[in-house]
């Protein structure tokens, strides 16, 4: 019996002083008629030794291509101690920490958290995670529309520069509360907001904007201009940000005049690993002023009986167990094991650190648009500064491209085919500290020779 | 190790000096990653600046502060905090499925998309529902995907009138917080002192503005509803739908399944049922399953098979889902360490997670009992948790749930699950899962036992517990009043 | 600086301190000649990143072929907790525990395994480990000689059909103080010890006999018999097992009249990968009367000053630290990591999965035997009872068919040409629980291919 | 988390109950491994049967009883205890490594071969040997293949007579050990106060039976022997070689090296300068370079290369070798984690460990000299360690050295070295390694102020400690009287 401790001679015992017969006997209150006798559909039992050869061939038959996207999860070396040490029983096993004597660990790690997270942001509160980056837009469009009192509109301008996967989970999420979520469309030729579809809302009741940093294409935004834009119109500033950006980029809290009220984003970047899509890490800060409002957990320093320091849930009045209904937000099980391992990213990689990497990513994305870019068919789609993200336009569909390339174990990029069909046959790379400069040949020669084969075919 | 003259743990932000760090994870600095001057950074972020050896350090003694399953007994209500096989963890960590990103090729992804594609199909079965979507990322945001659905439904047949969700006092604080997030209306409805839902209110309470009705079975309260084929019955005439928040799914696993029940839509926890770990606070998945009705709704993406490959069924394959709801496919991780458990578990290990924790659930509250422990719903089975209240308790002697709880850490037991749910006075919601043994079982009863003779003898030690925790009761007032959340650099 | 916390500042007011102008200042008792200015051999600083990237790609070089070796070493499956236990910081990173108070978790565990160890070999004691199999049977040796006072001649009698690296070790490490180690030979028809060989020792003074159980070729050996024949010529008796053999074959203890004297042997299946060689675990028990000339370190169970038990390393007198060039033996750092592993995996596997797997071994080696031996060309060396190994003869050299397997991802073997010329052109084979049916059919097949291919040639 | 009202951690033993298992591990019973009658074992092993989870929780819990560097400061002298990169862990780790069988074709192990041959190249630089051999399992298998070599090297020339090896009284206990089991005689021979070997007496010493010395530099007392050059010439001059004990290779590292002081063999600890982690006891790796003289000798295996492939050189290469010293080649993994230590810190990493470690080493001597602790080699600069002899506050206050180290883990801090080197009374060897922070030693000079300043109101306070620990002062003699090294069933 596979995790179950109990012995005949325990069974014959317990079920004895409960007074039952038999196991049976415990279910005796379920309709009969409702008890199964079977499930056909799930296999026999496996030792773990069987399951492990079984997840190992799996594994293996995915492999570890070289990979060319980012497109919200980025390829980042995860420092060896971050996953020996959120993996100890202590972190891995506990709950949420209700009990606090009993959880110091968790909630200072947490209390670390946030103030990791609110120094990279410039603001001056985090909560201790959300699900991940898109769902904490979706939250945060909430959040301003509960924030920003004055404004009765629940409209929200959200750039089609953003994350077009993002923009849909905020469209599922906010849906069923009735927001307004206009689009603000992209200048082709820069790949940012277009000013002229931002200010078609200007003397609008406008509950918030939304501000990618860098947006989707990894182009960088005047994030200064769209938040005196915003503040100018009475509007909320939604910061939706890549965390290792904040390294070397202008904070959100120093945005414009006064900065954003709100930022969010995946903290993925911060060692989690890509994993297929998750478990990763929404985070989001704010304003003090807004600190009602915020969702999810928040841990606070406190004192003990002794007045010693010690740290503790706090503020769960806005939450979901305490406030039901009226809560701010239904968020319980968040992202905590990924949020340590934030917190122990960032302690080791330090600010040094991630201004390194930051620039590595930087400078490794230049690279890679400039060797592909030599190749004929090759262009990039906009000039401008970028973060570690860039579209190119080939001279022919992309997903026969990309399909190719994976056959050589090369992952080369996003397909924006779908998503910005106005954009062309346009492809999103990305280029992370990870990738060496070999790396970078090996893909340039690679499309190199494919693009020729096709061509002289 | 506690109890030591060492001083408190400090923050790591104590521990940073500047100029240090753990540079063997810096990259090499490279000339060509400059930021133009109007979007540069002001100096370097406010992070700490430490050795790795510290920081290992730092989060290693941090750990120890905590109880885990892994070191205590943690009969917390409602959480199911049972053993999490190492396994599971160590086979969604193999360097070929961590190392995927979400959006190669799904020729790169056929044994990660196989894994899931087989959780899918074993949790149809489990519970005996027609469709299942893995994608919501917790329980509470599997209840969205389900209220979701349930609204997308009623729209889809053009009935626009249906815009309350009923839920039971005793329901968890997700079940009236995500109608609110889907923009419903919260009707409650109370409970009868027997632990099942009053028909009679729940008659008034349906009506054409009935869009469902949430319900946990067994309920919070630790007992199976009863009239549940009579609840659903009422609920669907009505025109609502039924919507199973399956938290407690491991109490009736293999046994019944809530698609029997007449429920249309659930979700599951599988960081509950299916064993993957808490982490602290999460992550956690909160897959969902429908009736055949409810299956144009799910939400995006879900993994289909076409003869022999997988591949992610998306907004294009299902116009009608209510959408996505994460950047990706959720929390793939934890589904793979649902499926390793699952496999290794194998149908019968489903059924007997059902009667083994039904089994230590009964038994330490018939031991409770015969020690005088007052049950909440006397002369019920527990499912696989239970309530005690110690409503006697506080009366007598003055010493509250809160004070037991705190006291049973000194015991070495972490808390049960303390004033929920709300109705009941004082309560305990004590849940020991089926990993446990009987001798531990019997070790907290003793615990118990102990601390209610001591709050006799001497109930103020029992109040200013816990005595032997790195910190002594914490002042929660204080937290909130004099808000301090984030560390603030000194000024120096 | 890697791993070095020191801050210019730190630097600058430690020296100070000291009162010593620079660094080089520190090395000022170094004659200056002495001094180095660099070290062309070793490579520059890489990061971890980068140090990962190129250890990744070795690993993934040495791949993960279908392993039928065993000789020694052998491919068990290794429960998850195992090791996510044993490189929990506080015992990965700890030392011999010296300090007692502040160590109690690694001698608890020694104090278990020392209790598993002489459980499993039926003897009364156990040390807390030595380096491995090999250097165990090593140190047995010695220890057979300092504990049988009245026998003079230091004779060992060492069977061929003990491992050969072992002999080679025991050769090697006993060398210095004389022993004199005599071969008994391998009854080629039955692959086991050769009783007249023995019989010619008769009336000689023998100090020990060394019996293997299984044998190097897989087969049982007649250890009742044998210990009977040590027992009547007044020789000690040393038994060189495999311990997962033990939950299923007759304990040392047990053996003949009154048993073996010491057991010793490799603990490697116990949870230790085979990782090319090592760290493995050597293992070594003995009767209580000779406790006093067992190497390595023994964990006791003792009292505090309280009277609750503690734990305690003990019998330190045996040691170098203390008895110096009167020690029983050198040895100071053991194994105790793979100790703890082994610890740990018998407390999950337990007394009916450790049978469990010993039967799945003999069954599954039995059937690797009957599908090779289907094979033309191929047949077994010797009949008679085995555990997990056996010897297969071929119609051809060996060597070659063994590198045309690996071609093809089969480690098929161990060759024996070297070591067993007499055989002939044998090769040994093993199958553990690991090998699916599935596996010895992949293996029959590419043999059998193999061997017809190079037939039709 | 000590200080509970929790019992003390069971033995496993204790926690077995019969027809428990953990039986995720068990593979499927199969027929055919049956055992004939007169091999066969009469019942099961007596292994304990508890369930994964118990296991799981059991030694989750010892291990919280253990100070590690992870956890704690751990100064002991000799031992090296700095941070154990926990890259080496998983690097090391990776399936690829782990799962190669060390017998497999060579060609399926040309990564692997690939950094040994790495390692010993490094090797061979950093002590300025002409060869490597990788395969010594500890610092004493490492001594033993090195007086072994000297052994074989004096006989190949037909010089039998060399049966003596000079060792120092403040050696290890491991150098005599060794001696002996190669066969040699010991000839002790004393230190002088300043720690520097006594020339006259090694000139007294010296003789045709003279095989080598023994010498570790800097030696056990903390000190560089200055005279290194002169005691060289002097050995060989009397047809003797010089042995490198390389306990204290972190003194040094890449700032000298025993090759160029003259030293025709030494042995390195991988687990210490190396930070391969010692893991409560091992394994380590003693591997040992040579002169290009006793090249024939060198244990095997070696790893060759051949154009650009790698392979096993053994006995058939190399056919004066010593032989083999383990069954197959060494702890391998233990190699690895020294490859991946050395490739990240690279050559100026190698010179940091000697200049931080020594900076640490000499700061922490100068405090405590201040602080009124009396250092053993007054004058001399410390190594990466030093001495502090207690002999004063043994005779003022009756507290002894042991006293001031059971005292120093209720401060948080693990103890130094106590009673070695032998010859300095009440001494504590002190080595803080490079990779500690300032605050962390002045931390540790804080509590050896406050310790003595107890001893000086309350002594019985220091002599009865530790206090906060899991367990108070050992009874080491009834442990050594009454033996108890096994559990034994009871007898019901
Ligand atoms: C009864 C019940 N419903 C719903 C939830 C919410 O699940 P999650 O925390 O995964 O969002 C919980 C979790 O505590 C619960 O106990
Ligand atoms: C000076 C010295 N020499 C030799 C050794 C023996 O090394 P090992 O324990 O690796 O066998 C030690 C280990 O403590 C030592 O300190």
């Amino acid at each position: 019996m596979p995790y179950i401790p109990h012995t005949p001679d325990d069974v014959r015992a317990m079920l004895e002083r409960i007074g039952a017969r038999s196991l049976d006997d415990l279910f005796d209150e379920i309709p009969p008629a409702l008890l199964v006798p079977s499930l056909p559909g799930v296999p026999d039992a496996l030792s773990e030794m069987d399951v492990s050869r079984l997840a190992a061939e799996r594994a293996a038959a995915d492999g570890r291509p070289l990979n060319f996207i980012g497109a919200g999860a980025y390829e980042h070396h995860i420092p060896a101690p971050v996953w020996a040490l959120v993996t100890r029983g202590e972190i891995y096993s506990a709950y949420t920490p209700y009990q606090a004597e009993a959880s110091q660990g968790t909630l200072q790690i947490m209390y670390e958290y946030q103030s990791m997270i609110a120094g990279l942001t410039a603001l001056d509160v985090s909560n201790a995670s959300l699900y991940d980056g898109a769902s904490a837009l979706a939250e945060a469009c909430l959040m301003a529309v509960r924030a920003h009192r004055r404004s009765k509109s629940a409209r929200i301008l959200l750039p089609e520069t953003v994350n077009p996967a993002w923009r849909r989970v905020v469209r599922a999420i906010t849906g069923g509360q009735g927001l307004q979520l206009d689009t603000l469309a992209c200048d082709p030729a820069s790949g940012r907001i277009d000013p002229a579809s931002l200010a078609a809302h200007a003397g609008e009741d406008v509950t918030a904007l939304v501000v990618p940093q860098p947006n989707y294409f990894g182009q960088l935004e005047d994030a200064d201009a769209l938040t005196r834009w915003a503040r100018a119109n009475g509007a909320l500033v939604i910061a939706a940000v890549n965390p290792t950006s904040l390294a070397v980029l202008k904070p959100p809290g120093e945005w414009g005049d006064g900065g954003a009220d709100i930022a969010c984003g995946d903290a993925q970047p911060f060692g989690v690993p890509l994993s297929s899509g998750g478990p990763y890490v929404g985070f989001m800060a704010c304003r003090m002023e807004h600190v009602r409002q915020l969702p999810g957990r928040i841990a606070g320093r406190t004192v003990d009986l002794d007045g010693r320091p010690g740290y503790t849930l706090t503020l769960q009045a806005r939450e979901q167990h305490i406030r039901r209904a009226k809560a701010t937000s239904n968020i319980c099980t968040n992202q905590g094991l990924l949020m340590s391992a934030a917190t122990i990213y960032l302690a080791l990689v330090g600010p040094a650190g991630l201004e390194r990497v930051a620039r590595a990513c930087i400078a490794r994305t230049s690279e890679l648009v400039a060797a592909l870019t030599r190749l004929p068919g090759v262009r990039a789609a906009f000039a401008g500064p970028r973060f570690h993200e860039a579209v190119l336009k080939l001279d022919r569909p992309v997903a026969p491209v990309l399909a190719a390339l994976a056959g050589e174990g090369i992952i080369g990029g996003h397909d924006l085919a779908r998503d910005y069909p106005q954009l062309g046959d346009a492809l999103l790379v990305c280029a992370t500290e990870m990738r060496t400069r070999a790396d970078v040949e090996t893909y340039a020669k690679a499309l190199g020779r494919l693009l020729g084969r096709a061509a002289a075919a | 190790m506690s109890g030591s003259l060492r001083k408190p743990e400090p923050l790591i932000f104590e521990l940073s000096r500047p100029g240090r760090g753990a540079t063997a994870q810096h990259p090499a600095a490279e000339p060509g990653g400059e930021v133009p001057a109007g979007y540069r950074r002001r100096g370097l972020p406010p992070l700490p600046e430490v050795s790795e050896l510290q920081a290992v350090r730092h989060y290693t003694r941090l750990s120890q502060l905590n109880f885990g399953i892994d070191t205590h007994f943690y009969p917390l209500g409602s959480c199911t905090m049972k053993y999490n096989p190492r396994a599971c963890n160590a086979l969604a960590m193999l360097p070929g499925f961590l190392g995927r990103h979400p959006l190669a090729d799904a020729a790169t992804g056929q044994g990660v998309l196989g894994c899931l594609f087989e959780l899918q199909e074993m949790l149809k079965d489990v519970t005996g529902m027609a469709g299942v979507s893995l994608t919501p990322m917790a329980g509470a945001q599997g209840e969205f995907a389900g209220v979701a659905m349930i609204r997308a439904y009623h729209r889809a047949r053009g009935d626009l009138t249906r815009t309350e969700i009923i839920v039971p006092d005793a329901a968890h604080g997700t079940n009236p917080a995500t109608a609110t997030m889907c923009g419903m209306k919260v009707r409650e409805i109370p409970t009868r002192p027997d632990g099942d839902v009053d028909l009679a209110a729940l008659d008034a309470a349906l009506s054409p503005a009935t869009a469902g009705i949430m319900l946990t079975n067994p309920s919070t309260l630790g007992v199976f509803e009863r009239r549940i084929v009579e609840i659903a019955r009422k609920v669907h005439d009505a025109g609502g739908l039924l919507y199973y928040d399956g938290a407690n799914l491991n109490a009736i696993l293999g046994k019944a399944r809530p698609g029997d029940m007449g429920f249309d839509v659930i979700h599951m926890n599988l960081h509950k049922t299916f064993s993957t770990p808490h982490g602290g606070g999460g992550p956690g998945s909160g897959a969902v399953g429908v009736g055949q009705w409810l299956l144009p709704h799910l939400p995006v993406p879900v993994v289909g098979r076409e003869g022999e490959r997988y591949r992610w069924l998306d907004e294009r394959d299902l116009p009608d889902t209510i959408g996505r709801l994460s950047g990706f496919m959720g929390n793939t991780g934890v589904l793979l360490r649902a499926w390793v458990y699952m496999r290794i578990l194998g149908a019968a290990g489903m059924r007997r997670v059902a009667e083994y924790s039904t089994l230590n659930a009964n038994y330490l509250l018939a031991r409770l009992v015969e020690a005088g422990f007052e049950a909440a719903c006397p002369g019920r089975r527990a499912s696989h948790e239970f309530i005690v209240t110690l409503r006697r308790e506080a009366r007598q002697l003055g010493v509250t749930a809160m004070d037991f709880a705190k006291r049973l850490l000194d015991h070495g037991y972490h808390a049960p699950t303390t004033y929920f749910p709300l109705l009941v006075p004082e309560c305990l919601l004590i849940e020991p899962t089926e990993t446990e043994t009987r001798e531990e079982l019997d070790g907290f009863v003793e615990a118990l036992i102990a601390i209610r003779r001591e709050a006799a003898t001497d109930a103020a030690a029992v109040k200013a517990a816990p005595h032997t925790m790195p910190v002594r009761r914490l002042d929660d007032v204080r937290a909130a009043r004099q808000l301090d959340v984030a560390w603030k650099p000194e000024v120096a």
